[in-house]
């Protein structure tokens, strides 16, 4: 418990590869599993969300369908398969976290960057639409902005991102605004290397690896809300197939038909409880855990 | 400082042995100091270390950053880092305290061992007010509250504080470099320690609170008897407050003897070059011939000697064999193998 | 300490401001029609006109918003058509229930997480903190919704100890209190340890062992307060988050919030009511963070005297 | 004050104050108040004094990265303004060595290309033909190792880092260099052999330099002129020898009876401590 | 009876109801009026001047008799004497008549049934209803119109919050969208109800609904959906039944676009969907295929031929309409409820190469769009609260309505004549008339007609589900009581 941190000199260097127990490589490994399953997946199990089997209404886990397959994970209330349902969802899972993240994070980034480092204007605005937009709970906007458009894929990934935004802002302003005192950032612009080339070569790289750390995350997060979403039977359009959709329309028959909610359900946890290890680990390489404390 | 106060919790002090009349009140015997370094290999950060800390006297202990210094004191007060492990004696009045239980380790942490931190700033808890922190080692002897705070105030009027019993109630904050350090001081100096251990006190000081601190510590130091092991990279703080000195280098001992002696008559070519860089304030000196290379780290200690690298003297020996400690005059122990060529010596 | 109230007050001015127009623009950018809600698919082309004026919204845009700020700042949110009332009574009918289930969530999250936090963050790395991250992982990477219907189907469904939807007696709060506080527990749980770890490192922790404390001492004596600093805040930013955030759990257990009441505003494109509510929650949150601010300042005298 | 040479640098009446952060409790408060020095061309000025005295300031206003409140620093003549606002030739002119030899390095770029940047940034300085072998001959005249170029401040010592930021330095061929504390964090071999190196490129690049330090004996060994601030202001101004044996002003001669040399007896207390902190 | 820890007290005459709508406000001439919740709590609390039954046939409430003039322009209502408010004062004709324009004056949903219309006290007894053109629907319309004290102003929330009616039922307490407490009135006219209270409570999610009724927390829940049904069944404590309602799934088609404009293709198009297996497979209890606009608890319901599935003659039709089957057709809903039933429709389509993309749409745009025809075939379940085929067809039908792009003069004929006559025999052949043309010309499809299921628990007696999902419990009982 006698925690002295190790007296290393000066700033840390780019993280050195440490061998590390091929256990903490499973998360890794599983999070690679859903990418893999969302990218190549739909190519190998053919799922067509809108076409329904009512022959094969909700059939146990391995029941053999009228089309002569089986069921692997069963059917639901309209004879779809589960296994292509769970993959599909899968995809929209990871396109919607990946797009909502990568959105947010180069929005969060970019003006976290240029707040922290330049300062000025640029930062007291910045401040102040934090506040506001922080006034709102997230998934409270989320939901004003998802129920009062359009339904739409890219409507979730923009109200997802019209907070999601913010953690990365933050992060990178206080990376950004604690490295612009930093003396090869000061030496930098005593030789008269240009702002812009300052922020880039000098700022910004610093900040990849929290912000990864805090991707990964919010990736989850992101995915969580978005099943929250299709719970609550907002934001994506009916022809989209997604685990929440799934595990709302499964909600009724639980008692009777337990694995239309549960297994989405199951897939859903498994893939955010591997990202948040994930998570974990590369904050804990890269640094502290921000998103606790902004919430 | 009152005798009567001194007295007080000294005689609260339970289960401490009869001070042997003679020999030093602390003795370290071969102290290794291994830490966990990285691919689980372990670090000798201090590495077969041994000197004595005589009764009422101040032994200077320098070396260059990284040179095992502050783990030498940490080793003594059983506090190292976690993941630590310490072999060897640490003889307090003659009672091993590395074989000691937890609970007498901790008896004698704060009332017979205190230390001073380098950092005045770090070492006090921004949300406590400094009586309080202060306090704490009195109240452990449940001692009224009111008692608490007379001793409180007498400390800090003792360690030059004005002001005290307003000063008392202050956050760390709210007081200047100097006065944290003198708040500091009266904390180590609360349970009445008979040894004090100064990691770097006047470090983050300036010269003139630097001179002010050091004074004060001669002070206390001749008024109660208090022995002190004074942890410096400076040598000229140690060469003014210290007796003895003991010279580090990577973890290793390289010369220990009386302060003068060391540091006009350096008996190891390590000394010697520290002495000629350190540059002169009230004479105009050119800049000294440095010596080559960076200073050795425990973590990739050279084979042989670890100073060999640097060394003007160094030989084929000196690459291989590590040199022993050894008496090379009275009183004046050196390791180097050729102790007797150090030029100035 | 007054004037740091007082620029925090002023932010809280502006930031209800930009909150209310933020939701402004939002509602009326949506499509969809609040008199064709309200009339239902028989509306003829002329009741709707009628309505329309009778609503306001015929007017251009920029007098409808000055006149809503300059109603918001008389206090008066306008009139619910679609609920036939005073939007803020019936914002205000809904803020009972809220404050119940909210506050209930809070205090369970705040002893279980800072219970779990303190006691994975005494010793960072050991097993009980092993434990008590998974444990916190697994908290988070459940939906709400999902631990909800688990709850009512075991404790409401199976054992029938506990009511599964409503509200009423304390017995009704208890699932979705819990359900709520879930994922609040793994968030204040992992940043008490993280804090307490690093605090932990922090030089006074070493110097207080030095004056021969046990651990126990260092704990509560030294280290515990000054790790809650960082927590503080962020139970000040989670609680406002739970104000208008429970809508899924109020979902799953029918309880009447504020969350849901906004969900059905917005569906019903009633404007007035979607303003009030979500103005009562921003109002609520500034509180909330201001709360927690001065919270902070006690605990931490430097921020109490203005030197960080 | 002046040398009667026409001066490099020249500051005049400088005021540097701190905006009312920190719950407006350091608001305007004066960092620096009203500061004069020059610098002749090829002479170094010692800057010293306690901490707070506001020496960085003064450092960081020649070098350009803040703004003064009031007064002028002029190069030559010239208006010196923000850096990165300069003309290429006078930022060239004035560069800086910082205290931390480390994080004076960007620990994800190579010694290599800390150097590259240099060149891309001022393309005059660039050299014209080899530059694997002009980067190998400046490092060679900095005593580094060739193999250096490759490795990152992560993987250098203290001494090499400041090495490193002094080849950065006087790549572009400087006329002043501004050092704040560059010997300060080093270990007192170390920082021989750097205070060696930078008496000699003194001699070799003709170089005038702004030489701050806290160690009077530093100031001592290498500075021909002295300045000591105190409270922002430049309390005795003079040449090195004069002013630290024959000190007229009382705070110069209190910092001199505190600075300790081996051998000395523990000097007389001066007056008490401060009360509360800044 | 099961033991919640409330409501499920069904045998101390305590009932527990589950209500699908949330009750925002009990004032039935408000905006919320025509809402679910509080039509279901005015008709508990006030008094009307007719009401439909259960199965839809018109009683008199506070009308004893009605009868329409000639030309079916004003009709007159006698009414009960001796009728009082729960507090005790006389309910008069000036009260309906205030009520009537308290009503027409807020201009709420249920004031646009009565365009025009005045309500006039022709003696104590009597008043009069007249309207601008001939409107046999009338006392059909006039179910959800309800009589309150005149005096009541237009925003009284302290009145609501505490009403005084003449229903069976007074308010013991009201929470807005969350619950209602019914209490018998006292001073009730009629019997008393036996019930010592009636609780109805919000719980706006179905598995929450069931939840709740498996567990005995209510004693009566109402639109259940078939999935459900099969497990409720099979408890003892439970009683199940269906009933038919006025509702029926109408998937209008947009004529006035080019691929929907010929009959043809739109004939085609539903003989290409197989209803039979669909209503079959997603609603065996509650669904039954629809035979006519309408369903047959309406007036005016006339059957029609059944449209047989034939995808091949379907895919032959549109074929040979020249239909081209590049165009992707919308068909949006506002219900995730009716998803299932869209998705497989859509999916019969697509057999037969008619591309159709579902669109589920907030129910604020559904509505919007559905007025401004932005939509290729619309789905809807679509309710004669009335009991009546002229506040369907009769209104929404006509060239002048616009609702479905459709327009055809011998149409408006037909449906005017029938909405200006009083006799029951001539209007349900005129409509008839009028409904042949509709199924011919495929203006929508009409497939399926629902029963409402309901549940409640075997304990309560006298439970009659009600067509309209307004189940009434003035007559219901417990069977401890
Ligand atoms: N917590 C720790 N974990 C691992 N290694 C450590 C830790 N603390 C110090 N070290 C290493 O132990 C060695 C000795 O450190 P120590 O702090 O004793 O040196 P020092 O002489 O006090 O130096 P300084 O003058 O910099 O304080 C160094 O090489 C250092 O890197
Ligand atoms: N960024 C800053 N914001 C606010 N105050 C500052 C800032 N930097 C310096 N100061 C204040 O300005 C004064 C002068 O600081 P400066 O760093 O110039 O002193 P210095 O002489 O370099 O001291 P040191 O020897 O400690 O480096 C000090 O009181 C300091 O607290
Ligand atoms: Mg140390
Ligand atoms: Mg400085």
């Amino acid at each position: 418990m006698a925690g002295l941190t190790v007296a290393v000199q000066g700033p840390r260097t780019a993280p050195r590869r440490v061998r590390r127990p091929l256990l903490s490589l499973v998360p890794a490994l599983v999070v690679g599993c859903y990418l893999l399953v969302a990218a190549v997946g739909p190519v190998l199990i053919h799922y067509d969300p809108v076409h329904t089997s009512l022959e094969d209404r909700l059939l146990a886990p391995g029941s053999r369908v009228s089309g002569g397959g089986t069921a692997w994970l069963g059917t639901d209330g309209l004879g779809r398969d589960l296994l292509a349902q769970i993959v599909y969802g899968a995809r929209t899972a990871v396109l919607i976290g990946v797009s909502t993240v990568a959105l947010s994070c180069l929005v969060g980034v970019l003006l976290g960057a240029v707040a922290g480092y330049f300062r000025g204007v640029a930062d007291a605005v910045l401040a102040r639409i934090f506040d506001v937009l922080l006034a709102f709970p997230a998934i409270l906007l989320a939901i004003v902005i998802a129920g009062a458009f359009r339904r739409s894929v890219l409507l979730v990934v923009v109200a997802l991102a019209a907070t999601g935004w913010i953690t990365f802002a933050r992060v990178t302003r206080g990376i950004a605004l604690s490295l612009r005192e930093r003396p090869w950032v000061d030496a930098a612009r005593v030789l008269g290397v240009p702002g812009r080339t300052v922020l880039a070569r000098h700022v910004l790289p610093f900040t990849a690896g929290p912000v990864v750390a805090l991707a990964t995350l919010e990736f989850a997060l992101v995915v969580l809300a978005e099943a929250g979403l299709s719970f609550l039977g907002i934001g994506l359009p009916a022809s989209t197939v997604s685990w929440g959709q799934t595990i709302a329309n499964g909600k009724e028959y639980l008692e009777t038909q337990w694995w239309i909610s549960t297994l989405p359900g199951i897939a859903l946890s498994l893939l955010i409880v591997n990202v948040g290890i994930l998570g974990d680990q590369l904050t804990a390489r890269y640094g502290r855990g921000r998103s606790d404390r902004t919430g | 400082m009152t005798p009567a106060g001194a007295g007080t919790a000294r005689e609260n002090g339970a289960g401490k042995p009869a001070p042997a009349t003679d020999g030093p009140i602390l003795r370290i015997e071969d102290l290794v100091v291994e830490l966990p370094g990285p691919h689980g290999t372990r670090t000798r950060v201090v590495d077969g270390v041994s000197f004595d800390v005589p009764r009422a006297a101040t032994v200077g202990l320098i070396g260059e950053s990284g040179s095992g210094k502050t783990m030498t004191a940490q080793a003594v007060l059983g506090l190292p880092p976690e993941g630590a492990t310490l072999t060897g004696r640490l003889l307090w009045h003659g009672e091993d305290l590395l074989a000691a239980t937890p609970a007498r380790r901790r008896a004698v942490r704060g009332r017979e061992i205190a230390m001073i931190f380098q950092d005045p700033l770090a070492a006090l808890n921004p949300t406590q007010r400094i009586g309080r922190q202060i306090g704490e080692v009195p109240r452990r002897d449940r001692l009224p509250r009111a008692e608490v705070n007379r001793r409180v105030v007498e400390l800090l009027d003792r360690v030059g504080v004005p002001e005290p019993a307003r000063r008392m109630r202050a956050y760390p904050h709210e007081l200047s470099g100097g006065l944290r350090q003198r708040a500091v001081i009266a904390m180590a100096l609360a349970g009445n320690p008979a040894l004090l251990l100064a990691d770097e006190p006047t470090t983050a000081l300036d010269v003139t609170v630097q001179s002010r601190i050091l004074r004060l510590l001669a002070d206390i130091r001749a008024a109660d008897g208090l022995a002190m092991l004074l942890v410096s990279h400076d040598l000229r703080v140690v060469s003014h407050v210290g007796e003895r000195v003991v010279v580090m280098y990577a973890g290793r001992i390289c010369e220990r003897g009386p302060a003068r002696d060391v540091l006009r008559r350096p008996a190891h070519p390590y000394t010697a070059a520290l002495v000629r860089s350190v540059p002169a304030v009230r004479t105009r000196t050119a800049p000294a011939d440095p010596l080559p290379g960076a200073p050795a780290t425990p973590a990739n200690r050279p084979v042989g000697c670890a100073f060999h690298p640097r060394c003007p003297l160094a030989r084929a020996r000196c690459r291989a064999e590590p040199p022993k400690v050894r008496e090379v005059a009275p009183d004046r122990w050196s390791a180097c193998h050729f102790a007797e060529e150090v030029p100035g010596s | 300490m007054i004037r740091m109230i007082v620029h925090r007050l002023l932010i809280g001015v502006f930031v209800m401001w930009g909150a209310a127009s933020l939701i402004f623009l939002i509602v009326r950018a949506a499509p969809g029609d609040p008199a064709t809600v309200l009339l239902g698919p028989d509306a003829t082309r002329s009741q709707i006109d009628q309505l329309h004026a009778s609503l306001g919204l015929d007017r251009p845009l920029a007098v409808q918003y000055l006149d809503y700020l300059g109603d918001v700042c008389r206090l008066d949110f306008g009139q619910s058509h679609w609920l036939g009332r005073p939007a803020m009574g019936a914002v205000l009918d809904r803020l009972p229930a809220t404050v119940d289930l909210t506050a209930t969530a809070t205090a369970i999250a705040v002893t279980v997480g800072l219970a779990l936090g303190m006691l994975a963050g005494a010793r960072p790395g050991g097993p009980l903190d092993r434990v008590v991250s998974a444990c916190t992982i697994a908290l988070q990477s459940f939906p709400t919704f999902w631990i909800g219907i688990m709850l009512v189907l075991v404790f409401a469904l199976s054992l029938r100890v506990l009511p599964s939807s409503g509200v009423g007696t304390p017995q009704h709060l208890v699932l979705p209190a819990v359900t709520l506080s879930f994922p609040f527990v793994a968030i204040i749980a992992r940043l008490t340890r993280t804090s307490l770890a690093e605090t932990m490192r922090e030089s006074y922790i070493q110097t207080a062992r030095a004056k021969g404390l046990t651990e126990r001492q260092v704990l509560f004596g030294h280290a515990l307060r000054n790790s809650l600093i960082p927590v503080v805040t962020v139970v000040g930013v989670q609680v406002g988050a739970l104000v208008g955030g429970a809508v899924i759990v109020e979902n799953v257990f029918a309880w009447p919030g504020l969350g849901s009441l906004v969900v059905e505003a917005v569906a019903n494109r009633d404007y007035t009511v979607v303003q009030g509510a979500t103005l009562l929650i921003a109002g609520i949150v500034v509180v909330l963070n201001l709360t927690a601010d001065l919270l902070i300042a006690q605990l931490d005298p430097r921020i109490r005297t203005g030197a960080v | 004050m002046s040398t009667g040479e026409r001066d490099l640098l020249d500051v005049r009446e400088l005021y540097v104050t701190y905006g009312g952060r920190g719950g407006g409790r350091r608001g305007g408060h004066a960092a620096v108040a009203g500061v004069s020095l020059s610098v002749a061309p090829e002479e170094t000025l010692g800057l010293v004094g306690e901490s707070g005295s506001g020496k960085t300031t003064v450092a960081r206003c020649v070098a350009g990265l803040l703004r003064p409140r009031a007064g002028t620093v002029t190069f030559e003549g010239r208006p010196l303004g923000r850096a990165g606002h300069r003309p290429p030739e006078l930022q060239r002119a004035v560069q800086m060595v910082f205290q931390d030899p480390r994080s004076s390095l960007n620990p994800r770029m190579t010694v290599a290309s800390v150097i590259a940047e240099v060149w891309r940034t001022h393309p005059v300085t660039a050299p014209e033909g080899d530059r694997t072998e002009a980067l190998h001959r400046l490092l060679a005249a900095m005593g580094l190792d060739p193999d250096v170029a490759s490795r990152r401040a992560g993987d250098l010592s203290g001494g090499q880092c400041q090495r490193v930021s002094i080849a950065r330095a006087l790549a572009v061929r400087p006329r002043l260099l501004v050092c704040d504390e560059a010997v300060s964090a080093l270990d007192v071999s170390v920082q021989a052999q750097i205070l060696r190196l930078l008496a000699e490129l003194r001699g070799r690049h003709r170089l005038a330099m702004l030489f701050i330090s806290h160690d009077l004996g530093v100031v001592h060994q290498i500075a021909d002129r002295v300045a000591v601030m105190r409270r922002g202001v430049i309390v005795e101004e003079g040449r090195t020898v004069e002013v630290l044996t024959a000190p007229r002003h009382p705070y110069t001669r209190a910092l001199l009876d505190a600075a300790l040399d081996l051998d000395d007896p523990v000097p007389g207390d001066g007056t008490a401590d401060g009360g509360a902190a800044g | 009876t099961t033991a919640g820890d409330d409501g499920g007290g069904a045998a101390s005459g305590d009932v527990t109801v589950a209500g699908t709508y949330p009750i925002e406000s009990l004032d039935p001439h408000g905006a919320q009026g025509a809402s679910t919740g509080t039509q279901l709590a005015a008709q508990e609390i006030f008094s009307r001047l007719v009401r439909p039954e259960a199965d839809g046939t018109l009683e008199g409430d506070l009308a004893t008799s009605w009868k329409a003039n000639k030309d079916v322009t004003a009709w007159t209502f006698t009414l009960r004497s001796g009728v009082t408010f729960s507090d005790g004062s006389a309910l008069d004709a000036d009260d309906v008549v205030a009520s009537f324009q308290r009503m027409t004056g807020l201009g709420g949903p249920n004031a646009g049934n009565f365009p025009g219309d005045t309500l006039t006290k022709v003696s104590a007894t009597e008043v009069v209803l007249r309207s601008p053109a001939p409107d046999a629907s009338v006392p059909g319309k006039l179910g959800t119109f309800y009589v309150l004290p005149s005096g009541v102003g237009k925003d009284d929330t302290a009145f609501f919050n505490h009403p005084v009616g003449s229903g069976p039922f007074t308010v013991d307490a009201f929470t807005p969208s969350e619950s209602l407490v019914l209490v018998p009135n006292k001073r009730y006219r009629g019997t008393r109800p036996r019930l010592r209270k009636v609780t109805v409570r919000n719980i706006p999610e179905l598995a929450a609904r069931m939840t709740a009724l498996r567990t005995g927390e209510v004693d009566v829940v109402w639109g259940i959906p078939d999935d459900q049904l099969a497990a409720l069944k099979g408890r003892q404590d439970l009683t199940v039944r269906t009933v038919p309602s006025s509702a029926e799934f109408t998937m209008w088609f947009n004529s006035s676009i080019p691929a929907l404009k010929d009959a043809k293709v739109r004939r085609a198009i539903w003989q290409a969907v197989d209803f039979g297996t669909i209503i079959g497979k997603l609603y065996p209890e509650t669904g039954r295929a629809a035979d006519a606009p309408v369903t047959g608890v309406v007036l005016g319901h006339v059957a029609q031929p059944a449209v047989a599935y034939d995808p091949t003659a379907a895919k032959a039709a549109l074929t040979a309409a020249g239909f081209d089957f590049s165009t992707k057709l919308r068909l949006q809903f506002a219900n995730d409820e009716f998803r299932p039933f869209v998705q497989a429709v859509v999916s019969d389509l697509q057999k037969v190469g008619v591309r159709v993309d579902p669109l589920e749409k907030e129910q604020a745009v559904f509505t919007e769009d559905l007025l401004a025809l932005k939509w290729d075939i619309n789905f809807q379940q679509l309710a004669t609260p009335s009991y009546d085929a002229a506040s369907n067809l009769g209104r929404l039908y006509t060239c002048a309505a616009r609702r479905m792009g459709y327009c055809d003069k011998k149409l408006d004929a037909l449906l005017a004549a029938a909405g200006a006559t009083a006799d029951r025999q001539q209007r349900t052949d005129l409509y008839g008339r009028a409904e042949r043309i509709i199924w011919q010309d495929a203006v929508g499809m009409y497939p399926m007609s629902v029963s409402i299921a309901y549940a409640w628990n075997s304990d309560l007696k006298g439970f009659v589900p009600d067509a309209s999902g307004l189940p009434d419990f003035a007559t219901v009982r417990t069977g401890g009581s």
